[in-house]
């Protein structure tokens, strides 16, 4: 029993909060990755991007929701993605033809792309701020929980509570599902494998008759889909605001280097490992150890390892131990 | 010079080098020929320091220097040039050999801001250094060209020519054959003649042109399979069953038919 | 080579910034069509002008063609513009001046895709495969723009390169230099191409598969695919040519049969190693 | 004739979402001098906003800069965030001359800042307010807290305080765990605070940031279902949000008592501003404050606002509520007195400093309802 | 050539702002573009002359401005007496533990040394939390409105400035041994992850430096504009020149602050051109351009990484103590990456990397675009709005939102920049 309740107390503020927002920074990664592997720079305007694919959702849900359409116990705005998707496809598509196309052309180095990335990134900022607000946006609706800790208590006659947002359950589960998509996508389609070919090397796919604009087209259309679901996922487990889209880069780009740039299982495992230590190095051990331990040993302290003010800082000295321990990456990325 | 003993370089479970056990005579020009995958880079580059072998010890005049740092074999007077030309791209010629010389006393910051003068004297040195060795390698007229703009051969002529710019010992040459116009090869030949002749520089040489491992080598090592084959003189090995069946082979079958 | 001008000297951060299997072409843009022009050779780029990105002129009024059933080889210095050639030939540069025709079409402004869908396959000097697929997965991309069952092609591409076979689930990256060559080839053969360009096929190459190679193009040749191919192993390559080009600075300096250039002294001087 | 009045806030940033109602506030007081039409003669006040960040002190300061030098403002209203508020003050204001009311910049070190006087704010100092939070706690004989604060100066002032406060009274502290504002993440820190235990959590925070997202995370996770808050966690938007998940939670907010308050929500409303965001009030009494000052010191000049603001602040004189600014003219034009009481009471103690009232409100079905007032 | 140009741009921008806006204005832009161009000089010496990537630069002006409260403020004896030789000795202990730890890593044989460090790393992590606790409760109880922190040593703020680049040069030291000469991801990890460690520990260490309550009032090397206004002679002498003593005494105090700025920058600038045109110079461009040939060269490449990468981040640490010192305070929390990490490199991208005076150009100009695209913005909105009808809601919404417009003028005309000038403005020969 105490253990069962230990295994239910780690679950509900350590095992399934990571998992979800692992799978967050997983789906942000994995778009970054993306564009690092075929497009050749790490674009410092994903996050931005996953705002505005929110944004999109959010406009249309709220347009669903006026015109009294609802998905049940689902959010009305997992309707709303395509529109995102196209949104947000049409923003990056008329980016890269406006702005990034031109260096492509001339050769440009990486790091200047990276450079206009950050450009981009203000530009897409203000266009967030300008049309939706800085505010916090909620757009969540339908059953908020799969089974909230109450009921859980309730149905399992234990001390501790077990809660699971539906957020939490779609959030993982389209996270599987566009990962499997992504994967079968990239191995075994034509469209997929011309891909590869052309982040291997771009001369020679131009010589083995693979159009480099459409890949380039194709990334951005997939590269748009990835922002908006991981976009649309995070807003609707947490809020909307413009500024947290931001701030959410850091965490992705330490997720897709982690994994080793340009590896999109590395990506995920990145957007996990990530997620994991952050919440679990500063857990405090005190409740689970206090139900496996005997009385008499029972912890005084917190047991926690560092406090949370460290969370940030932990998940990036625990980086650096994985990446001293396996030279190459966790994933060989594109790394040298 | 060098003994190389049981020495190995395995990739994974692959192994590149399996055992190679070999010596370079002091003063020699030493051929290293082989099948595509034999390990020769591979050997090149665990005796070089860029790669530390799994096992075995490589021995340079008595000394072990195995797993030594390729800046540090440099100073002991172990030099390499590299498979595909590795040149500074974005300096000139002249800069290029003027930067190989070691132990400059302007590559110290503080001689750099406070000992200036000290500074232009052995600059001015190593100029006339770096214009006798252009001279020496027929490319005195590009000596203010970029090395990025130079051909494929010329590269390889300024990477043969930064190890005339200090007293090397031994210097190992890795294809610098591949991809050069056979007259140029000629000429790069000739040099490396000079060299073994005029400053007693110890050679060891990959290549797969016979002709060109005819013209300098003596002896010549054969490798296969990450282990030696056979060694002797050129004419020895051209002569060697195994070698012919690995490596050489029977010359083109189809030839008359398409003439 | 002097890479552009947009040069990032050298730095090599791969975190920021992921500069492998970058092109270094430039190819003719999209929007070209091809001119019917007929008459003349198989494959001819005539006169051709140009250079790389806003750079001086590398080519200089170079001709090379070659006709069915042909093995055409250009030779020269280091730095002639031999490989630049093949690239204009090819369209990873626009030209200045000058066209390139194939099978009775002007193809001057087509995109290299566009002209591999006209039947051309090449085979790059360097980085000529992709590294990170495996060997199959590389002659698949060779067969990308085949909508057909190409199953038997490449079932002849093993056959021609028995060692491909044993490996094709291994990436090619991992290969030794003579096997990358012979991917290299077999992905241009899968294109079923009706004109071969080759960009030093042999360099790098031991002697026994250098033969072998060389068997392998005659045998191809013969099939009536006309071959075109640079080579630094001049003598041997001219022994097997029906044509030869030397060039120099860009220019045609010499032209005829293999037979006549070898027995040229002064080409043998300056530019096969006497 | 024209009196320019710099509106330095945080309009991009961590708390950008709280910014544009507390500048629309301050220029609705401006507006209502303006339309009372009795200002000093026809001079108009007019603001000109600038962009403080919040956080880049040297932005900021290059800002407040030129708002002075160059569009010559008499008086500030602002600045936000404490960070840029000191640096603009030690760089900018002082060195100019230029007062500064700042409606949110509550670290309590601001109080022993070199100010030559300049310095006033409307927010009260935090240290008071953990003193009336943890007196509220003892009311409800709840013992044993985890508390969690925005990681500002603001929030750590705030926590120091309550922490000394409730220790004090024989309460336990299980954890005290900062969170960062505009995050969206916030599993750890609940997950610490959770098996830290304690039976409410107290949240001193901002309402549209960590503070909510911490208390979403808390009723997600079934961690705590009571929540004590301060003054940053008072809007209606986050009852509207959270519903009825915080039905039985408690906390503290700086409050007029009656009539100034719901004078302000009134004319706010009207003028489609969100009265309850966070320091909207504070900073329609700031800029209320300078134009009071002025009209006082019968000059626009910063001068006057510096001299005067003490004194139009408080007693003696007639109590003038929002809305009242254009009787306020007429009193102080015919050389009268007033304290102005303005949304949030103000009295300014010390060295220019909001002495503060507070409202204990409890959320009972889906309203704020007030339980006493401190 | 187009380096005059483009110098005589940007003074012609900044003498703009002076007539158009006001001299203190431009003052202020000035300075801060002289601290920015210090910053963006340390950044190009990293990336632009040895290709080291650094995104960290944050962490390593925070320590800068660390160095200022360390140094030039008064000590709190209350404090020192209740905890702070406590926290001393546990730093100390710290230090040893990791000394011990790497020292076992070297000494102990493969097999069994992982597990004896992990053991004494976490043993030690326990004893030292177990003296260092007790020592910051009881230093941060001391006052914790006012002070509640150990203070500096009350030496003279100018010393501040060196001070910083010495502790920027410790902790590039630490990162350079653990991530130089790895794979370069390493770095960006590294640097990452340091600076936001050090802006963690500078917001939640509040004995160091009062944590997120920040330190205000910090001394400075010139004088108060309060005591000139007050000095007659001033008043009589800026009266001399037509200045009120207001405008007189600020212009002063900031002109105060340039000659320091340009006086160090000047410095920099000469060390980092003399460095660039010396044999060490050209060792770091091979090594740049082709580290394996360098390496065969006999130079040891990652010895001169170290070195490089530890000059550039002491550039950084300087250049933070010198701008806390200009804004008078610490405050922790406003070190975000956006402002100081990647500003800095749109700096030196724009500006032209492995240019020094690109460098220094771009820190200028970007400067000067960071603090002047808000009224550019606002003016853009009124260009935009003015044909609009009043009262319109789109005129109202668009009018709304000029702050917003700050931002993305910025990123318009980083774009239109870098469209023209793809290599820099100033690019490497
Ligand atoms: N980094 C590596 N990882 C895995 N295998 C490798 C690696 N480097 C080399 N190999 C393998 O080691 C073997 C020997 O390679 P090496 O480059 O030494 O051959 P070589 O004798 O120089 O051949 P060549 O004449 O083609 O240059 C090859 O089969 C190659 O695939
Ligand atoms: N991408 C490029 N950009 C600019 N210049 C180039 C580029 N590639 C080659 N060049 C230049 O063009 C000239 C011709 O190069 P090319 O590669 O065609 O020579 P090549 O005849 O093939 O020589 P090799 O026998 O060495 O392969 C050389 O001077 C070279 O420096
Ligand atoms: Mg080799
Ligand atoms: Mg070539």
């Amino acid at each position: 029993m105490d253990f069962l309740n230990a295994l239910v107390a780690l679950s509900n503020f350590v095992l399934i909060p990571a998992i979800a927002y692992g799978s967050q920074l997983a789906l942000g990664a994995l778009g970054v990755t993306l564009i690092y592997g075929i497009l050749r720079f790490s674009n410092f305007a994903h996050g931005d991007t996953m705002a505005i694919g929110t944004m999109v959702t959010i406009l249309a849900t709220w347009g669903l929701q006026a015109m009294g359409v609802s998905l049940g116990p689902l959010p009305t705005a997992l309707l709303a993605i395509p529109a995102g998707i196209a949104g947000a496809a049409l923003l990056v598509l008329l980016t890269d033809r406006f702005v990034y196309r031109f260096y492509r052309e001339q050769k440009a180095k990486p790091v200047i792309l990276v450079i206009v990335s950050m450009g981009v990134m203000f530009i897409y900022n203000g266009v967030t701020r300008f049309i939706i607000g800085p505010d916090d946006q909620r757009f969540a609706d339908g059953e908020r929980f799969i089974i909230n800790a109450r009921q859980f208590k309730e149905m399992t006659g234990l001390d501790e509570g077990l809660a699971l947002k539906s957020t939490q359950g779609i959030t993982l589960i389209t996270a599987v599902i566009v990962v499997a998509l992504l994967f079968w996508f990239l191995n075994h389609t034509r469209t997929g494998k011309s891909m590869r070919a052309y982040s291997d090397n771009e001369d020679l796919a131009l010589l083995s008759g693979i159009n480099p604009e459409r890949v380039v087209m194709v990334t951005w259309l997939i590269v748009a889909a990835l922002a908006t679901v991981a976009g649309t996922l995070y807003g609707l487990d947490k809020s909307f605001k413009p500024f947290t889209y931001f701030q959410l880069l850091l965490p992705i780009f330490a997720s897709a280097i982690v994994g080793g740039l340009g590896s999109p299982l590395g990506a995920i495992a990145g957007g996990f490992i990530i997620a994991f230590s952050e919440v679990g190095i500063t857990y405090a051990w005190k409740k689970v150890l206090s139900y496996m331990l005997p009385e008499s040993l029972e912890p005084s302290g917190l047991v926690q390892l560092m406090s949370t003010d460290y969370k940030f800082a932990v998940s990036f000295v625990i980086l650096i131990i994985v990446l001293l321990f396996r030279p190459t990456g966790l994933f060989k990325g594109k790394s040298v | 010079m060098i003994r190389v003993e049981n020495l190995h370089r395995h990739f994974g479970g692959f192994r590149a080098v399996d055992g190679a056990t070999l010596e370079i005579a002091d003063g020699s020009i030493t051929g290293l020929v082989g099948p595509n995958g034999a390990g020769k880079s591979t050997l090149f580059n665990v005796i070089a320091g860029a790669l530390p072998p799994t096992s075995g010890t490589v021995i340079m005049d008595g000394e072990d220097i195995t797993g030594l740092p390729p800046h540090t074999l440099f100073h002991k007077g172990l030099l390499r040039t590299f498979q595909i030309a590795h040149e500074f791209s974005s300096m000139t010629c002249r800069e290029n050999l003027m930067m190989v010389p070691g132990r400059q006393a302007g590559e110290s910051l503080w001689n750099a801001w406070f000992g200036r003068g000290r500074i232009a004297q052995e600059e001015e040195a190593l100029l006339k250094k770096a214009d006798e060795v252009l001279d020496f390698l027929t490319i005195s007229h590009l000596k203010d060209e970029k090395a990025g703009n130079l051909s494929g051969g010329q590269k390889k002529l300024l990477e043969l020519g930064r190890t005339m710019m200090v007293d090397a010992k031994i210097v190992f040459l890795d294809e610098v054959g591949a991809g050069v116009n056979r007259t140029l090869l000629n000429t790069i030949a000739d040099t490396i003649v000079r060299l073994n002749r005029e400053r007693g520089y110890t050679f060891c040489v990959i290549e797969h042109d016979m002709d060109f491992i005819g013209r300098i080598c003596d002896p010549v090592i054969v490798m296969a399979e990450g282990k030696k084959l056979a060694e002797g003189t050129l004419d020895q090995i051209k002569a060697d069953e195994a070698v012919i069946e690995a490596y050489l082979g029977t010359g083109l079958k189809n030839k008359e038919a398409a003439g | 080579m002097s890479s552009g001008v947009y040069d990032d000297r050298g730095n090599r951060d791969r975190s920021i910034a992921n500069a492998d299997g970058m092109g270094s072409a430039m190819p003719v843009n999209e929007g070209g069509k091809a001119h019917p022009a007929p008459a003349g050779p198989f494959l001819i780029g005539e006169a051709m002008t140009g250079g790389y990105g806003r750079g001086a002129d590398i080519l200089h009024a170079c001709t090379i063609a070659v006709d069915r059933g042909e093995i055409a080889v250009i030779v020269g210095p280091n730095g002639a513009g031999k490989s630049t050639a093949m690239k204009a030939v090819f369209g990873m540069l626009s030209l200045r001046e000058g066209a390139v025709r194939l099978d009775g079409e002007d193809i001057t402004e087509l995109t290299p895709q566009a002209r591999v869908r006209k039947g051309m396959g090449f085979v790059p000097q360097t980085h000529n495969i992709f590294t990170s697929m495996t060997v199959e997965e590389n002659l698949e991309m060779g067969a990308f723009i085949r909508d057909d069952d190409f199953r038997s092609t490449m079932d002849q591409v093993y056959e021609l390169f028995p060692i491909l076979k044993e490996k094709r689930r291994q990436a090619a990256g991992e290969l030794s230099g003579g096997q990358r060559q012979q991917v290299a080839v077999g992905r241009a053969l899968m294109t079923q191409p009706k004109v071969l360009m080759l960009d030093e096929p042999t360099a790098g190459v031991s002697p026994i598969v250098m033969d072998e190679l060389f068997d392998r193009i005659i045998e191809v040749a013969r099939t009536g695919l006309p071959v075109l191919m640079v080579e630094q192993n001049a003598r041997q390559a001219l022994e097997i040519a029906d044509k030869g080009y030397v060039l120099v600075q860009g220019r045609n300096a010499h032209t005829g049969t293999g037979k006549e250039l070898l027995a040229d002294a002064e080409v043998r001087r300056s530019f096969l190693g006497g | 004739q024209e009196a320019k009045i710099g509106v330095i806030l945080g309009f991009t940033g961590p708390i950008e979402s709280l910014t544009p109602a507390m500048g629309d506030s301050a220029e609705l007081a401006l507006s209502e001098v303006n339309d009372a039409g009795t200002f000093l003669e026809g001079v108009t006040l007019t603001p000109v906003r600038a962009d403080s960040t919040c956080i880049d002190s040297a932005a900021a300061t290059a800002a407040a800069e030129r708002l002075i030098t160059t569009d010559g403002v008499l008086a500030i209203m602002g600045a936000d965030c404490s960070g840029v508020t000191g640096a603009i003050l030690s760089n900018a204001a002082v060195p100019n001359g230029v007062p500064m009311i700042s409606p949110s910049a509550t670290s309590p070190a601001l109080s022993n800042a070199d100010d030559n006087g300049l310095f006033f704010r409307t927010a009260p100092s935090d240290a008071r307010q953990g003193e009336v939070l943890a007196s509220i706690l003892g009311e409800r004989d709840i013992s044993s807290v985890a508390v969690t604060y925005t990681n500002n100066d603001y929030g750590k002032g705030f926590a120091d305080s309550f922490a000394a406060a409730f220790e004090e009274t024989g309460g336990e502290i299980t954890l005290s765990a900062p969170h960062e504002d505009g995050k969206g993440d916030y599993s750890a820190e609940i997950g610490a605070l959770a098996s830290a235990g304690g039976d409410v959590l107290v949240v001193l925070g901002y309402s549209d940031q960590g503070g909510k997202g911490m208390i979403q995370a808390a009723l997600d996770t079934g961690a705590f279902d009571t929540f004590a808050m301060g003054d940053g966690m008072y809007s209606d938007a986050l009852l509207e949000d959270l519903g009825s998940a915080l039905e039985g939670s408690f906390g503290s907010v700086p409050w007029a008592q009656g009539e100034g308050t719901e004078a302000f929500t009134k004319i706010a409303t009207d003028a489609g501003i969100n009265a309850e965001g966070s320091y909207t009030r504070e900073s329609y009494d700031a800029a209320a404050l300078i134009a009071l000052a002025m009209m006082k010191g019968g000059e626009a000049s910063s001068a006057a606002v510096a001299a005067n603001v003490m004194d139009v602040a408080n007693a003696p004189g007639e109590e003038i509520l929002p809305g009242e600014l254009g009787k306020a003219m007429e009193i102080l034009a015919d050389g009268g007195d007033i304290d102005y009481v303005g949304a949030t009471n103000v009295e300014l103690v010390g060295e220019g400093e909001a002495a503060g009232t507070y409202r204990y409100y409890e959320i009972e079905d889906g309203e704020f309802t007030t339980v006493s007032f401190k | 050539m187009r380096t005059l140009g483009l110098f005589a741009l940007v003074a012609v921008l900044i003498l703009g702002t002076g007539f158009m806006q006001s001299w203190n204005s431009a003052l202020i832009i000035l300075n801060m573009g002289l601290v920015s161009a210090i910053m963006a000089l340390g950044v190009n010496l990293q990336w632009g002359l040895a290709g080291l990537f650094n995104v960290g630069v944050m962490g390593f002006v925070a320590l800068g401005g660390l160095a200022v409260v360390l140094t030039s403020e008064t000590p709190v004896p209350a404090a020192w007496s209740a905890g702070g030789w406590r926290v001393l000795g546990a730093l100390l202990f710290g230090l040893a533990a990791i000394a011990a730890c790497v020292a076992a890593w070297k000494r102990l044989r493969r097999g069994r040394r992982g597990w004896a460090v992990a053991a004494i790393a976490i043993a030690g992590f326990f004893v030292y939390r177990a003296i260092l606790d007790p020592g910051v409760e009881a230093v941060e109880a001391v006052d914790p409105a006012a002070t509640g922190f150990l203070g500096g040593l009350g030496l003279p703020v100018l010393l501040a400035w060196p001070v910083g680049g010495l502790l920027a040069a410790g902790v590039a030291w630490v990162i350079g041994k653990t991530a130089l000469g790895l794979r370069s991801d390493y770095l960006a990890i590294a640097t990452l992850g340091i600076a936001e460690i050090i802006i963690a520990v500078l917001k939640n260490e509040d004995w160091l430096s009062r944590g997120v309550k920040n330190v205000i009032g910090l001394p400075r090397p010139v004088p108060y504009e309060i005591d000139l206004q007050n000095d007659p002679g001033f008043v009589e002498s800026a009266a001399g020149l037509g200045l009120d003593p207001t405008t007189a005494s600020t212009l002063y105090v900031k002109l105060g602050y340039s000659v320091l700025f340009t006086v160090v920058l000047v410095v920099l600038l000469v060390l980092a051109q003399l460095a660039l045109k010396s044999p060490w110079g050209r060792m770091m461009r091979a090594i740049r351009d082709n580290e394996e040939a360098a390496e065969a060269m006999g130079k040891d490449v990652t010895a001169r990484h170290l070195q490089v990468f530890i000059l550039g981040s002491v550039l950084c640490g300087i250049a933070g103590a010198m701008m806390t010192t200009l804004d008078g305070q610490l405050t922790p929390s406003s070190y975000q990456p956006l402002r100081y990490t990647f500003l800095i490199w749109v700096m030196v991208i724009v500006g032209g990397s492995g240019n020094n005076l690109g460098a220094v150009l771009g820190g200028f100009l970007i400067w000067f675009l960071w603090v002047q695209v808000e009224p550019m913005g606002q003016w853009l909105m009124s260009v935009v709005t003015s044909g609009m009808a009043d009262g319109s809601a789109i005129k109202a919404h668009l009018l709304g939102s000029v702050q917003h417009m700050r931002l993305l003028t910025m990123g318009v005309i980083l774009l239109v920049v870098l469209r023209f000038a793809p290599r820099g403005l100033l690019p490497e020969r």
